[in-house]
């Protein structure tokens, strides 16, 4: 797969592809000489990732070569990036986001002795994150894949010792594992049905007029399950149902690495690859519909649990659960859309668009939540807190742009032009999913309005709460600035300037706006008026409160289907086949030994007769018997 | 000066050591060892320097004794046997003088040198009456050997069991023999392998003879099923004697079996395939029962003499591969080559016993526990000759079994080479059996050091780096024996 | 030989050969052998193999058995006892004696000259005295007799032992040899036992 | 004298030496160095030495027989040299790990094993490519049956079976090899010189129903050595009970050796014969057994060495996939696998092997809180583990995606055959790898550590091996290119893609 | 008419009477005697053949020289055979073969 001549010059992708990389190593190797040093640094290389993704903002689109990694004959598998709008965007949130969590990390980790540890991993992160948002083919893609894979492993299970962080760092590895699963095969089938080229640009051609071309319309089932193999990657690391499970056990980690990792980047990643391999899905609709139903379904049902969960954190776990079905379905839906109207796609995507808006404020909202908790000595139990407006003012603050821009409300805040887009994509695409999305979006603004309604509302329930402060500046930096992005992406203008995304403000059907509208001021107004002053939940719906069951009645499928299975197949091997090839053998040998040592009796007579016995043997074999075969 | 006046000599020398013997009776141990050992080894020096054409040999002589590359072989075998028996016994004399009655061993060093010559007539002979009168020439002088060490009881019973079983056979032989000389009406290989030649010979009788014939040398080479003597009588004999009959009385065996299988399977005989079915079988079976019940055995010698009993076996599957022309080796050769490897094998196994026995030890697996403690050398060297025993790669042992197994394939006798297989890996069992023990440190029967004479050592040493030399560079070996043709040239064609 | 002779050894050798393997005791064992012995001896002879025959008689029959004899005079030994005779290998005996017998039987019966008498297979002594004489290692005394119709058995005898095998028979002195070292070795007194 | 027989003799003088009563530890690991040194040279001086050349580098041959013709012959191509540098890496760790407190033969035995595996590796004569291998029967035995793990009872019943085993599967091994070589001497003189063998098959090559029969028999002598389902219940319990150095070196290097006799032997001399139906099937079906079952017996394991030893003979199984796909990716991904895999299951066997003395026990649920006191060890026990899982940027993930890509090289067909439904069930074994390896670290590292169980990081001299180990996989998963441009013609697809 | 299948015969069943004898008898000493027996039955064989291979109108002395040395042999090994079965009598004060059963397995 040989990429097209490249414009610009390979050397500032690679510069910032390896430079968090390089950092990592170097903490790891020499953690012990640079001790403090090892944060800086981190943060250093972090500051430089920024700088070099806002110089890449006005880069050329281009495919050029970082890395040689496997390479026979005309068979290549290199490390390509694939500078263009999409990734350029995507590499500035990225960058952006990634460097005020280092900061606030900075703050937030301040007396945690594996802070270096941190910080590596932080480094290892950004690393994998560049690579999945440069990268040029699928084969790069799954690379750097598995590799947030590991570094969200590492940073949930940061606090390790807790039994919990380290269930849940395992639980969130093997649930993408499940996932690359899928997206293996996927990746494989492109690359048989394309002929060994699974670069972007090479299946984009290969569905715009090469041999997958035909394939669509003539193996659609072939073209359905390669897709929906790609789309179990994106189920598995943006945490879509049936695989969402693992999302809030990673609350586990620490704060800022929910917000980083959780809630901004990896998790979005899933709609990130999505919607660079758009074109495998618009092939095939019935793929496209499926993906968009498994959205607006995550999106429902993790708002559903989010209205009933009691830890900040969780709450904003779930709330990034249903809006990244939200931008999943978004996908799906306009795949349908091309695919049913073939006029290819404007060139913002609505899932890219909120997955950018949504990065700022969600990561705020997380850092917002941190800070709290920060403040409020480690305590996560809304219920607990309380009355921190006075407390915590710029917190407060922030926490409030957040949370409006997360409801939607209209025209200010960049959330509602996103959620916008997306709903009216549905509107076209498909109404079922449009109502879905309307009342997911009530209740965003149900849940959202509880909790900031216990949380900063009414009185102090507990100590901690009393006595919270503001937090250092450190860490209340990050929140302002990204408070101001938040606002800022409302605007056109700023985007436009950021060349990062286009919004298309979707001057859409007047029933959408009017829609969500309404869905927000009921879900708000309902929760505003449920929980004013209230100590304890008015209503609790065990169902929700329990996510469904999802956990149980996975443990149950793990326990029947993996160890029970295990230990009968160990007993089966054992006994079969240790047992027919090993034991069966040796036993036979052993016995007819012991038969033949009869012979051996130390009886002369015994001898003589044998003797004798075998010469008339060999008599009659050689004198009757053998002459017979004719041999 | 010729071969047979060399094996004269040593007859004669033979004689001379009895007439010491009964005549001064004050000539001490060392010095009969001294004379016999010297004796052989300048026999043996002889041997080499002496031309050894056919035309050397009387000519009375001539019509029962000829000089082929196998019969020279075989000869130079014997005489390296007897001197490494008669080594071997000046080594475990110390303790073998405790079970004769005079505390004597003299006929222990004379009676060999009588059977050497024995042996060397059999490797040369050309018709069946040389073979019976120089294969009873040693029979009878193993009965004595055997039951030397009278003392002992089970060296006596080994005497009796294999005098009445050795007799029964010879019975047989004979039998055999007369019927081989009814069918073809000639006691020589030559014109028994004509007659063969022509179709008009009735087919039955010559059977019955072959199968009689067979049947008497199988057990003088303990084949199956004539093989249970074997592990009784290799049990009781004195281990020097053990030694001769497990290498010595084998190879003279094999070497008469060598010629009559050549003899029957002569091109166009009309008994071949029978001969050649049974071959097969009775080499599978022999490896079968010479391997399978080893398993059990704690006895090393016992061990041992089990071990041999699957060695024949592999043996008589090297001369079934008569047909086998993709060796430059003929199956004779093949044997005479596996012998060679066999031979410094065993005598080190039966050597290390020895050593141990002088030092105190049984002749159990669990007296060479800590053997490795006791004396390294030895237990490397024990080591290796197991090893090879077993016909691991870059011994001697694998070399001989190498040529069995491409002979079996290249007949595609598949049963037979699942027998060996399965007796090789038999093998593994009970020879590493030995290996674990002498390098397990667990308490052992005792565990002061042994001592070793320089002789000692020197010759083990040597035994086995020619394992290791004959495993990694079998070239010499092979060439020497390469230009062995089928041994018997019928006047058929 | 008239068939009539020849049935009666045979019988006398069957038979006495079967009481050897029925006696009781060793003593009868003994001496019906060497009754079955001369029996056989007398086959020999009736197959004009007048020296085999002799000797048969001689060695066999004369020294072998009186050296059993004297053997189990010696040990004095006792009869086997009947408590002790093992079913077992009495079965196997008649079983292996029958079969051996039975096959032996089928083959002499294929032999290319089974049914040959003594006198289809006729020797030519006139002609084989006159072809001695022929060769230059003619012993007179034996073509004199040839020509005279008469079978000089043991000079023939002598002629194939001493000219065609005397390597053999010194191989033979030299086995006799062994074999009398061997008695002496063990039958050697014990020394402490003599003490 | 070629510098290979030199890599080859330098063990075996080095265990005489210590047989004679040369300082044990002093003498391994110099020798080990001075190997892995030398190889390291004939590693960079490959490119020049195997310039323009068709066979091998640096070659040479010493007759031995002339009929059958056997020579003492050594030369390296690709693939055998990137064998000799996995085996001289992990002899040197190998030997370097091993206590002050052990008795001189556990040196012994780890250089007679690595001199079997050397040498196996570079004949390039069938006999001794056999013979060598052997080699390493005895050593392993006694480890094992002394100096195992566990009771005696126990250990000497492990050694008795792997021993066993062994040598009956290369005892039928041997049977082909000898078909084969009766087969192609082509009438005329029989040789085992693999050059003349391979001239012979190109010449005249054999009627592919006879090529089938020859490479099962191969199939089944070589899949006994290494533990190809269901020929693999040897392995297991082996590794588990041996040694440290020997499970090291046994799992990691001289396993190996059926697999390269069958990239060496089979495959280039009998083509087709891998690719008839029932073969492959059965092939197929075979490896699949070690993913799938193996895969859910390592689940079921309750301690470490034998999670780690029955996952070793699991990531079997992807190798075998490699060679069944048969393509020139799939075969080159095939040897960088066997290296890595070797790399790993060494470090992670050497790493067990110190949490046994440490600890005195593997049991998972006895274990935990590990990476507290020990994180240096916990970093290299993550390399391993991590490597193993296949994760990217460690050395098997790069032979992985190779072994899956060249068996899906069947380019624009739309449906899947045997094989692509094999690397679909293969996948799925990368997931249950991933899951017991991540229980294991679960239990032994996270979490608040045991009462009593309580280690601490090695001495950074006892650390040093491991740490080089583990930039292996580092360095290999990143350019995994470094290795592979070593391969050049010799491993031309069996099936062109 | 006496044909040599009869010889062949009588010597046949003699054979197999020795053999029935050695394989039934306990005493060693009868055990011997019936070897002595089928000795002498290869014996006839080995005459009657010779008889009737007529070789220049004689017949086969070579035949009847090997019965010659079957003979000497057979008494060599008599006299040795004696010797050792009275060894083990003196050791054993038994010549039954149940007195040499030590050796086993």
């Amino acid at each position: 797969m040989t990429p097209p001549a490249q414009e610009t010059s390979a050397s500032l992708p690679t510069l910032l592809l390896l430079l968090p990389f390089l950092t990592a190593l170097s903490i790891l190797i020499g953690h012990k000489l640079l001790k403090g040093a090892s944060v800086v640094l981190s943060i250093a290389s972090a500051a430089l990732c920024f700088v070099i993704s806002l110089m890449l903002l006005d880069a050329r689109d281009s495919a050029p070569i970082l890395l040689p990694f496997i390479e026979i004959g005309k068979f290549r598998i290199a490390l390509d990036a694939l500078i263009d709008q999409q990734s350029r965007g995507m590499m500035f949130i990225v960058t952006s986001i990634g460097l005020l969590v280092h900061l606030f990390s900075l703050g937030y980790m301040k007396d945690d002795e594996g802070k270096v540890r941190f910080f590596g991993s932080l480094s290892l992160f950004m690393f994998s994150m560049t690579g999945i948002v440069l990268a040029g083919n699928l084969f790069m893609m799954f690379i750097f894949w598995e590799l947030v894979g590991l570094s969200s492993y590492l940073l949930i299970g940061h606090w390790f010792e807790k039994p919990s962080a380290a269930e849940a760092c395992k639980k969130a590895f093997l649930t993408n594992r499940i996932g690359d699963f899928g997206f293996m095969i996927g990746i494989l089938m492109l690359f048989m049905a394309n002929h060994g080229d699974v670069s972007f640009i090479g299946l984009k051609s290969g569905f715009a007029e090469g041999p997958l071309h035909e394939m669509t319309q003539t193996h659609t089932t072939f073209m359905m399950l390669a897709a929906l193999g790609i789309f179990m990657g994106a189920v598995g690391k943006s945490a879509q149902f049936p695989l969402h499970v693992w999302l809030p056990d990673a609350m586990e980690g620490p704060t800022p690495v929910s917000a980083l990792i959780h809630a901004a980047t990896m998790v979005a990643a899933g709609v990130f690859m999505l919607v660079r391999c758009s074109f495998v899905i618009e092939a095939s609709p019935d793929a496209a519909t499926i993906i968009a139903w498994i959205g607006g379904l995550t999106a429902l049902m993790a708002a559903l649990m989010a209205t009933q969960q009691n830890d900040i954190k969780r709450v904003l776990a779930y709330s990034t659960l249903s809006q990244l079905g939200y931008m999943v379905m978004a996908v799906g839906l306009l795949a349908i859309q091309v695919s049913v109207s073939h006029h290819e796609a404007g060139p913002g995507h609505p899932a890219m668009f909120h997955l950018y808006t949504h990065a700022f404020f969600k990561a705020m909202l997380f850092l917002g939540s941190g800070a709290i908790i920060y403040a409020c000595h480690h305590e996560q139990n809304i219920w607990k807190m309380g009355g921190l407006m006075k407390h915590m003012p710029v917190t407060f603050a922030t926490f409030a742009i957040g949370t409006a821009s997360l409801m939607g409300v209209p025209f200010i805040t960049s959330g509602f032009w996103s959620k916008e887009s997306i709903l009216g994509v549905g509107f076209e695409a498909c109404r079922p999913l449009f109502w879905v999305g309307v009342f997911t979006a009530m209740l965003t603004a149900f849940y959202m309005t509880r909790m900031f309604v216990i949380t900063f509302l009414g009185k102090p329930r507990t100590e901690n709460a009393h006595h919270a402060v503001e937090a250092p500046i450190i860490m209340v930096l990050p929140l302002v600035v990204l408070a101001a992005l938040t606002v800022l992406s409302t605007f056109e203008s700023f985007n436009r300037l950021l060349a990062a995304m286009i919004p298309n403000h979707a001057e859409g059907h007047p029933t959408v706006m009017i829609a969500s509208i309404a869905a927000l001021i009921i879900g708000s107004g309902a929760g505003f008026f449920l929980y004013k002053g209230k100590d304890s939940d008015p209503l609790n719906i065990k169902l929700f409160a329990n996510k469904f069951y999802f956990d149980e009645i996975y443990a149950v499928i793990v326990k029947v289907l993996q160890d029970q299975l295990a230990w009968v197949v160990t007993g089966l091997e054992r006994m079969f086949v240790d047992g027919i090839v090993a034991r069966l053998p040796a036993f036979i040998a052993v016995r007819l030994g012991s038969a033949a040592r009869v012979l051996t009796g130390g009886h002369l007579q015994a001898y003589t007769f044998l003797l004798g016995a075998g010469v008339l043997m060999v008599i009659y074999l050689v004198v009757f018997v053998l002459p017979q075969l004719g041999h | 000066m010729s071969v047979f006046s060399i094996e004269v000599g040593l007859a004669i020398l033979g004689l001379f050591l009895l007439a010491l013997e009964a005549f001064m009776p004050a000539t001490t141990r060392r010095a009969l060892a001294g004379i016999s050992m010297g004796g052989v080894a300048l026999a043996f020096l002889l041997f080499l320097w002496v031309n050894k054409s056919a035309t050397q040999m009387p000519e009375f002589l001539q019509p029962y004794q000829q000089l082929d590359t196998l019969a020279i072989f075989y000869k130079g075998f014997a005489l390296l046997i007897t001197f490494l028996v008669l080594w071997l016994t000046s080594q475990c004399a110390g303790y073998l003088t405790k079970y004769t009655v005079d505390g004597r061993l003299s006929e222990m060093f004379s009676l060999p040198l009588i059977v050497c010559p024995g042996m060397m007539w059999m490797a040369g002979a050309k018709d069946l009456v040389t073979v019976f009168v120089s294969l009873e020439l040693v029979t009878v002088s193993f009965y004595v050997l055997v039951a030397f060490t009278r003392k002992s009881a089970l060296a006596l019973e080994a005497g009796v069991k294999y005098l009445i079983l050795g007799a029964l056979s010879t019975g047989i032989l004979v039998y055999g023999i007369a019927w081989v000389y009814g069918a073809t009406g000639s006691l020589t290989f030559e014109g028994i392998a004509k007659a063969l030649a022509n179709p008009e010979t009735v087919k039955l009788p010559v059977l019955l003879g072959a199968a009689l014939l067979l049947a008497g040398l199988g057990f003088k080479v303990a084949a199956a099923p004539f093989h249970m003597w074997v592990p009784d009588v290799y049990q009781g004999a004195p281990i020097p004697v053990t030694t001769f009959l497990s290498v010595g009385s084998k190879a003279a065996g094999f070497v008469i079996l060598t010629r009559v299988i050549d003899t029957f399977s002569i091109q166009g005989s009309i008994i071949a395939p029978e001969v050649h079915g049974l071959l097969l079988i009775a080499g599978a079976l022999t490896v079968l029962l010479g391997s399978l019940p080893a398993i059990f055995q704690t006895s090393v010698k016992r061990l041992l003499a089990y071990s041999s009993i699957s060695h024949a076996g592999y043996l008589l599957l090297a001369l079934s591969a008569h047909g086998s022309t993709r060796l430059d080796l003929s199956s004779g050769g093949v044997v005479a080559f596996y012998l060679a490897t066999y031979l410094p094998m065993t005598v080190l196994g039966f050597l290390v016993l020895a050593i141990l026995r002088i030092n105190g030890g049984g002749e159990d697996v669990t007296d060479f526990r800590g053997l490795a403690k006791r004396s390294p050398l030895l237990a490397l060297i024990m080591t290796i000759a197991l090893a090879s025993l077993a016909g691991l790669p870059l011994t001697a042992g694998f070399m001989g079994k190498l040529f069995v197994f491409l002979g079996l394939v290249d007949q595609a006798a598949w049963g037979a080479l699942g027998c060996a297989v399965i007796g090789a890996a038999a093998g593994f069992y009970y020879y590493f059996k030995t290996i674990l023990a002498m390098y397990s440190s667990d308490v052992s029967s005792s565990s002061q050091p042994i001592p070793l004479n320089l002789w000692t050592k020197a010759g083990a040493i040597v035994l086995a780096v020619t394992i290791v030399i004959l495993g990694v560079y079998p070239r010499p070996l092979q060439s020497m024996l390469m230009t062995a043709p089928a041994t018997v040239s019928a006047g058929a064609h | 030989m008239p068939a009539l002779l020849f049935y009666l050894f045979a019988l006398i050798t069957l038979g006495f050969g079967l009481m050897v393997v029925l006696a009781r005791n060793p003593v009868t064992s003994a001496l019906s052998l060497a009754m079955s012995f001369v029996g056989l001896a007398a086959l020999f002879i009736s197959l004009d193999a007048f020296f085999i025959g002799t000797i048969q008689i001689l060695v066999y029959a004369g020294a072998v058995m009186v050296l059993f004899l004297f053997i189990i005079m010696l040990l004095d030994i006792k009869a086997e006892s009947d408590r002790m005779t093992n079913v077992a290998a009495i079965v196997g005996a008649i079983v292996l004696g029958s079969v051996l017998a039975v096959q032996i039987a089928t083959v002499s019966a294929a032999h290319h000259q089974s049914d040959l008498s003594v006198n289809d297979a006729a020797l030519n002594l006139v002609a084989a005295g006159n072809q001695m004489a022929a060769t230059k290692t003619d012993l007179p005394t034996i073509s004199k007799d040839l020509k005279a119709g008469i079978l000089p058995d043991t000079k023939l005898m002598g002629l194939a032992l001493f000219q065609q095998y005397g390597f053999h028979l010194q191989v033979m002195g030299l086995l006799l040899m062994v074999g009398t070292v061997g008695v002496v070795v063990l039958s050697k007194r014990d020394k402490e036992v003599a003490r | 004298m070629s510098p290979l027989e030199i890599v080859i003799l330098l063990p075996l003088l080095a265990a005489l030496a210590i047989w004679l009563g040369a300082p044990a530890r002093a003498t391994s690991v110099g020798a080990a160095v001075i190997n892995l040194l030398i190889v390291l040279g004939l590693v960079f001086g490959f490119q020049a030495a195997s310039a323009g050349k068709a066979g091998f580098a640096f070659e040479s041959a010493r007759i031995v027989l002339d009929n059958p013709a056997i020579t003492f012959g050594v030369g390296a191509d690709g693939v055998a040299l990137i064998l000799t540098l996995l085996t001289s890496l992990v002899t040197l760790a190998a030997v370097w790990q091993i206590g002050d407190d052990k008795p001189g033969i556990y040196h012994i035995s780890s250089l007679l094993i690595a001199a079997g595996a050397l040498g196996a590796f570079l004949s390039t004569d069938v006999f001794f490519l056999y013979a060598f291998h052997e080699l390493a029967l005895i050593p392993t035995f006694l480890m094992i049956g002394l100096y195992g793990h566990g009771e005696p009872e126990h250990r000497k019943a492990v050694a008795w079976k792997t021993t066993i085993y062994l040598g009956a599967g290369s005892l039928v091994l041997l049977a082909g090899l000898m078909w084969l070589v009766l087969e192609f001497s082509g009438g005329g003189k029989l040789t085992f010189d693999l050059q003349a063998l391979r001239a012979q098959a190109a010449l005249t090559p054999l009627p592919v129903e006879k090529q089938a029969q020859i490479f099962f028999v191969l199939l089944l002598g070589f899949g006994t050595l290494v533990s190809l389902f269901p020929l693999h219940s040897w392995a297991a319990p082996a590794y588990a009970t041996a040694p440290t150095p020997v499970a090291m070196l046994h799992s990691g290097v001289l396993k190996k050796f059926g697999l390269y006799g069958l990239l060496r032997i089979a495959l280039p001399l009998l083509p087709q014969g891998a690719q008839v139906a029932w073969v492959q099937e059965t092939l197929l079906f075979m490896l699949l057994g070690n993913i799938l079952v193996i895969g859910l017996v390592t689940i079921n394991q309750k301690r470490l060495d034998d999670v780690l030893a029955n996952s070793s003979v699991m990531h079997m199984g992807y190798i075998f996939l490699g060679l069944a796909a048969g393509t020139e990716i799939a075969l080159r991904g095939a040897v960088l696998l066997m290296f890595a895999h070797g790399v790993s299951i060494a470090l992670l066997f050497a790493l067990a092997g110190r949490m046994r003395n440490q600890l005195g026990t593997l049991e998972l649920n006895k274990l935990g809180g590990l990476g507290e006191h020990a994180p240096a060890f916990t970093v290299l026990f993550a390399f391993g583990a991590f490597a193993s899982i296949g994760l990217p940027g460690l050395a098997n993930f790069a032979g992985e995606v190779m072994v899956f890509v060249g068996s899906f090289m069947n380019y624009g067909s739309a449906s899947f055959g045997a094989l692509q439904w094999a690397v679909v069930v293969s996948l799925w074994g990368v997931v249950m790898s991933a899951v017991y390896m991540l229980r294991a670290c679960r239990n032994i590292f996270h979490g608040s550590a045991m009462t009593g169980l309580f280690m601490r990081d090695p001495a950074l001299s006892q650390r040093l091996p491991l740490i080089m180990l583990a930039a292996v996989l580092l360095i290999v998963g990143c350019c995994p290119w470094l290795l592979l441009n070593l391969l050049k013609s010799d491993l031309a697809a069996v099936v062109a893609p | 008419m006496i044909t040599l299948s009869h010889y062949l015969i009588v010597s046949g069943l003699l054979f197999a009477l020795g053999l029935a004898g050695v394989v039934a008898r306990r005493n060693i000493i009868i055990i011997y005697m019936c070897l002595e027996m089928m000795l002498s039955a290869a014996n006839l064989t080995l005459v009657a053949f010779s008889r009737f291979h007529v070789l220049a109108g004689l017949p086969d002395y070579s035949a009847q020289a090997l019965v010659f040395f079957t003979i000497t042999v057979a008494a060599a090994e008599v006299a040795v055979g004696l010797a050792i079965i009275v060894a083990l009598y003196r050791s054993k004060q038994s010549v039954e073969v149940e007195s040499v059963t030590k050796l086993q397995g």
